[in-house]
């Protein structure tokens, strides 16, 4: 879909490295057993409900079709695909993204409400892969979105994928997520 | 006309047969057991101990038996194996041995020319990271002379 | 005790001693916040109830993970749809936007005013509560179109006009299969339509007379289509128009419009359960002197009778495919409305010639004869 | 092969129709720019070679070529023909009055080669963007590592400096 | 069907893709619309191109093999053993009995899970999820077959220049023969729930008829060709990998629920060649023949100068490769012709006048595969 005119661009991504020192006042305030308790419960729920894009470029998209099939069923950890970015928390680039492709999926991304994460999913997201000798392929969606979690494989087996999926979750939990809100006010 | 009505009253009779035909196979399927494996808790077996054995998980280097012949870096067509050999007083030494699996493609043409089979691949394929610069696997922490299989074989003989 | 409402208001004066005007406010108040808050968890307990059931046919499992057997994934889903950003696309319609999913929500949760759960308990038994029913539903389509236009994205639009094209043509057949209902009982009031009824299958007007029984089918398939259900999910179809008229809607607002759709799922088979099943009819043994007690075996059964329906609702969705927007068309005017005027007909000589006695009862008076 | 090499000789005497024998695999035809269409439309229509099984771009040393590859579905033959083009002026007639889906071939090789298909009715570029730079597949083309704005280096830690040792 | 009126003032342009659910991957069309109805189709691919020509050139021949899975990644396998009989015939390599035969097996296997695939995504995109899911379960069996026998699930590079790296075992082919009366049975399950469903005709009946001479002409193959009544099968009328030892029918689109050429045929032909697989696949097993796998070769792969168009039957209809060797052990030229490209070129021609909705079916039914429109 081509909505170029109608997104609200965001450029701050999330630094996260930076984020946690600068914000080193707040984290006092999150040690307060009241926030770090509801933090927790909110993440529970946060990281039990990522949904993800109904989107693949390439080869992965074939094991992300099977990851959400009857075998590995995302769905068991609530993940299920929603087929616009609207209604997403987490896109998992699944497969090569060309040059030609880079720009419309920072489009998606830019069209994800926040909190929103990312999963590269093969080889060809995280580094351009074996398409690395030729011209017109990425090298890394990194270099267009903040990536969370990177899966490696040829494509990843759908066991693969879902074991990205927790390593996400672990990450959503860990999270300070009230923390974060105050920062904005 | 007539066939048009008959045709009406046929379409009829067609939508209502055929709906509950396949309701019925949903409803068998519901009561199937699911073919669900649940990874990574709840399930018998590791996953990995049920793959096959010739399975191309991630790549491993076994660095005792390595002779630094090269020839898996050379085949490999996208340049995701590197070793590092110097030319030392005792012989030549593996100094690293690096493979970035997040680049590799699993295809497997590294492993058929090895000739001591130092470079194989597990059934691993768990490896997601929050950081990319974790899946540059290195194989070699201190330097190791590189195994030369042909005085092995004749202490073998000797013995 | 035709009225909780009453009941609650009486109970607040003698026991309060305030205002009556206040009171009555009061306790309107409180009992839409019950009914209201009800609707919500059967429209949460529904998105898991699905996913379940669409999990086993398709020989997987579905959510599982949080709490018992997956049992808390709907406030998981719930957690994170309020936390998530609010987006309204920048060239939108804001007001109406924002308007949309609400009108949406009140469209479907007005219907449960009048929904008799048993012989006490219903909000406001209006005397014309099925013409309230079929009209207050039809308020989606407002949300729907509203929401779709406002978005200012194509495929929601296109969604919107598909959603109003046929929401208004299948409320065609159903107000027709339930116009036999009416003519049988003589009454628009849902708990009359109920009394007209027994417990026992033979009582119900599913079995009343041929023409009730097809009625039964055109309404279900009808109120289905109203509900933008499979097969007749085209303002939504995922593979067609992405997501339809909720493209562009994200976190609380979509979670409105999802809510919405699951709670249009209950009403729907509660008032099929109304209109052909008995309602909340129980046999004569099992009610006792006590007052709760029959009460809640009644809500029980309805309750029963509706999930079961609710079942055939999501059997139904995850078997067929849908069909497309000029087919829906013609399965509407060509088949559903004109089955839908034989079974009144038929119905009408039923009424006529046996005065509204039933099919088997007619069929046992001439055994017995 | 030979005889229809000889045939088309007779029938086209002005034009410039070699046949190309080589060490392995299959030989073909080299057509004369100029007499593509007609030899080509000769060989559908009087030939009978009705299916166009491919139609492709190619390079050797000097010329651009454009190679289609003709089978007759009645005697099972197939024929390869090859026209050679001046690589500044790579211009050949389109076939895609003949076989409508060759129009898509066509475009593919102007954008991988820059064969300009003359009365091609949309001669866009079809895999590359259209703000792409050059024609990839040419053999002195070189990989761009900037588009638009993203840097399309390799990154670390796919780019370890190689410090292999080797002989 | 329906009057087409070119009236510009009236039309609404509809971006279609990269990312949208139907589109399977990233293509993207740019839609003239009336309404629902579609007045124009303008195809815009090239969103996976990722220069797999190119490597061609680039790397040696046998490391050009993993490439070639990726050009069509559902059906991996046909890719590989065409471009290994490309290079073959390029050499002049006699490849073993056997290996023609292991060739013949997982050709076939893949060709199964590629029309299983087919066969789901198009009743999903119907919008019946349910078989999909159950055709993804039947696909994760012969997954599993592939597995064992070379150590991937999607991307094998299970064949070798020259023969098949790997050997089959006698347990893998009973466990294979096990799946294969199990996809049997399915088989059957999946025509009363989809096949023969009457929603599900209504949808494909009609839509998208292609001619026989249309077909030819926008150079259509495969599944597609001959679901528009043509009797061409390149495993029976061009035979390589002795396909010519098993007996089989060429399946043909028959125009039972509407016109020849439908929608419902190109499906119907799709399952019939399932079927048909099965019953090579039993053959091959039974004839087995024992032997070598690899044929002997040189250490560096050098072919002669020269050219070679080898084309097989991959499952989306005619997978030629045009090779032109210029002596080195690279390759100066490798093209790869995909059923799936000529495909694309008449969306336009058939679009015209079908409903949004009918496109959906109409592209689901020419079984597009991104990767293998835009190499």
């Amino acid at each position: 879909m081509e909505k170029r005119d109608h997104i609200e661009t965001r450029e701050e991504y999330r630094t996260k490295e930076n984020e946690v020192q600068e914000w080193s006042a707040y984290q006092k305030l999150s040690d307060n057993v009241l926030f770090t308790s509801l933090d927790k419960i909110l993440n529970l729920g946060r990281a039990n409900s990522l949904w993800y894009l109904l989107f693949g470029t390439a080869c992965c998209a074939i094991e992300l079709m099977q990851t959400g099939g009857p075998r590995a069923d995302l769905d068991r950890f609530g993940s299920v695909f929603r087929p616009t970015p609207r209604q997403c928390d987490l896109i998992i680039i699944a497969g090569t993204v060309t040059l030609k492709m880079a720009s419309r999926i920072k489009i998606l991304y830019d069209q994800m409400p926040e909190p929103k994460y990312v999963i590269s999913m093969g080889s060809c997201a995280n580094c351009g892969g074996l398409f690395d000798l030729g011209y017109s392929v990425l090298r890394g969606i990194d270099k267009v979105i903040p990536v969370d979690v990177y899966v490696p494989g040829c494509p990843p087996r759908p066991e693969a994928l879902t074991e990205g999926l927790l390593v996400l979750q672990q990450k959503v939990k860990n999270e300070k997520f009230l923390v974060k809100e105050k920062k904005s006010i | 006309m007539r066939e048009d009505i008959i045709q009406y009253f046929r379409n009829i009779k067609y939508a209502v047969t055929s709906v509950p035909k396949g309701m019925m196979v949903t409803l068998k399927n519901m009561f199937r057991e699911p073919t669900t494996i649940q990874y990574p808790d709840r399930i018998p077996q590791k996953i990995e101990d049920t793959l096959p054995l010739n399975y191309r998980g991630h790549l491993e280097v076994e660095k005792e038996i390595c002779t630094g012949c090269l020839l898996c870096e050379k085949f490999c067509p996208i340049d995701c194996i590197r070793i590092d050999v110097h030319k030392e007083e005792t012989g030549r030494v593996l100094h690293s041995f690096k493979i970035d699996m997040a680049k590799c493609m699993y295809c497997g043409l590294c492993v058929p020319p090895c000739p001591t089979d130092a470079i194989r691949f597990t059934r691993k394929f768990e490896g997601s990271t929050y950081d990319i610069k974790s899946l540059l696997f290195e194989f070699i922490d201190t330097p190791t002379p590189v195994y030369k299989p042909n005085r092995d074989k004749d202490k073998k003989e000797e013995a | 005790m035709n009225n909780i409402a009453i009941t609650l208001h009486n109970f607040i004066i003698e026991n309060f001693g305030i205002d009556i005007n206040l009171s009555l406010a009061i306790s309107y108040f409180l009992i839409a916040l019950i009914f209201w808050s009800f609707l919500g968890v059967i429209g949460g307990l529904l998105t898991f109830l699905e996913r379940r059931v669409a999990g086993r046919i398709q020989s997987r499992i579905g959510p599982n993970r949080v709490g018992p057997q997956g049992i808390f994934q709907m406030l998981a889903d719930g957690i994170k749809l309020v936390l998530k950003e609010d987006l309204i696309p920048a060239l939108a319609d804001k007001p109406l936007f924002r308007m949309a999913p609400y009108l949406c929500v009140i469209g479907v949760f007005s219907a449960l005013v009048v929904i008799p759960f048993s012989s006490d308990i219903v909000v406001a038994d209006l005397n014309v509560g099925v013409l309230y029913a079929l009209a207050i539903t039809t308020m989606v389509v407002m949300g729907i179109l509203m929401g779709s236009w406002a978005s200012n994205n194509k495929w929601s639009l296109l969604g919107g006009l598909r959603s109003a094209a046929q929401i208004v043509s299948y409320e065609i057949p159903a107000a027709l299969s339930v116009l036999s209902i009416v003519l049988i009982t003589g009454s628009l009031s849902m708990q009359d339509i109920i009394r007209a009824q027994g417990a026992w299958p033979h009582q119900w007007f599913f079995f009343h007379n041929p023409g009730t029984f097809v009625a039964f089918f055109i309404f279900f398939t009808s109120a289905l289509a109203e509900n933008n259900r499979v097969p007749f999910d085209i303002p939504e179809a995922e593979s067609e128009l992405v997501a339809g008229y909720n493209t562009e809607y994200s976190g609380m607002r979509f979670s409105f419009f999802f809510l919405a759709e699951f709670a249009n799922v209950f009403i729907i088979s509660s008032l099929a359960v109304i209109f052909f099943f008995g309602g909340w009819q129980i046999p004569h043994f099992l009610i006792s002197e006590n007052h709760i007690i029959t009460n809640i075996i009644m809500i029980a059964n309805f309750l029963f009778k509706t999930f079961v329906f609710i079942f055939i609702v999501l059997w139904l969705r995850w078997t067929l495919p849908r069909l497309r927007v000029d087919q829906l068309m013609t399965m509407c005017w060509k088949y559903l409305i004109p089955i839908s005027f034989i079974c009144l007909c038929i119905t009408a000589s039923f009424v006529l010639f046996f005065g509204g006695k039933s099919m088997i009862a007619v069929f046992i008076g001439r055994i017995t004869q | 092969m030979e005889t229809l090499h000889t045939r088309l000789q007779e029938k086209f005497p002005n034009a410039q129709v070699t046949f190309a024998n080589l060490e392995a695999g299959d030989h073909y035809i080299i057509v004369d720019t100029a007499h593509l269409h007609s030899i080509i439309s000769y060989l559908k229509i009087d030939e009978h070679y009705t299916i166009l099984m491919c139609l492709s771009g190619a390079e050797d040393s000097e010329f651009l070529q454009s190679v289609y590859h003709l089978f007759s579905e009645s005697s099972r033959k197939k024929v390869t023909l090859k026209v050679r083009l001046p690589k500044d002026n790579p211009e050949v007639e389109t076939i895609g009055d003949l076989w409508p889906g060759a129009y898509f071939f066509e475009r593919e090789a102007y954008d991988l080669f820059g064969i300009i298909y003359k009365n091609h009715p949309d001669l866009r570029r079809i895999m590359l963007p259209e703000d792409w730079i050059g024609h990839p597949l040419r053999k002195n083309y070189i990989d761009p590592i900037q588009y638009q704005d993203i840097n399309n280096e390799r990154a670390y830690p796919c780019d370890v400096p190689n410090v292999t040792e080797k002989k | 069907m329906y009057e087409l009126e070119k009236n510009n003032d009236n039309t609404m342009t509809l971006n279609m893709g990269p990312h949208h659910p139907s589109t399977h991957g990233v293509l993207r069309f740019i839609l003239e619309m009336d309404g629902e109805i579609i007045l124009s189709v303008k195809p815009d691919v090239g969103y996976l191109h990722r220069s797999i020509e190119k490597i061609g050139e680039r790397v040696t021949y046998p490391a050009f093999m993993p490439y070639t899975d990726r050009v069509d990644y559902v059906a991996a396998a046909n890719c590989n053993v065409g471009y290994a009989l490309a290079v073959e015939k390029l050499m002049g390599i006699e490849t073993p009995e056997r290996a023609q035969y292991l060739r013949v097996i997982v050709s076939e296997l893949n060709r199964i899970i590629s029309h299983l695939l087919m066969t789901g995504v198009l009743a999903m995109d119907l919008g019946a999820y349910t078989p999909f899911l159950h055709a993804v379960r039947e696909r994760e069996k012969i997954n599993d077959i592939f597995e064992i026998l070379c150590g991937a699930r999607l991307t094998y590079n299970l064949a070798t220049i020259g023969g098949m790296p790997f050997d089959i075992k006698e347990t893998t082919i009973r466990k294979c023969l096990e799946i294969l009366e199990g996809l049997k049975k399915f088989l059957k399950e999946f025509d009363d729930l989809v096949t023969n469903n009457a929603i599900f005709i209504s949808r494909l009946a009609n839509i998208g008829v292609i001619d026989k001479e249309t077909a030819k002409a926008f150079m259509l193959s495969g599944p597609n060709l001959r679901a528009a009544g043509a009797h061409w099968d390149l495993r029976k009328n061009e035979t390589y990998f002795l396909y010519d030892r098993f007996k089989f029918d060429i399946a043909v689109g028959s125009g039972k629920a509407g016109t020849l050429g439908d929608s419902y045929d190109r499906f119907s032909v799709r399952m019939k060649e399932i079927e048909t697989s099965i019953s090579i696949l039993e053959q091959a097993f039974k004839s087995l023949p024992s032997g070598e796998v690899q044929a002997k070769l040189p250490k560096t792969l050098k072919p002669p100068k020269g050219e070679v168009y080898v084309r097989t039957e991959s499952a989306r209809g005619e997978l030629g490769y045009y090779i032109i060797s210029d002596g080195t052990a690279k390759a100066s030229r490798i093209k790869i012709r995909t059923g799936s490209f000529a495909a694309i070129s008449i969306l336009d021609k058939i679009g015209r006048g079908l409903m949004l909705s009918d496109l959906v079916a109409f592209m689901a039914s020419l079984d597009l595969i991104a990767p293998e429109i835009d190499r």
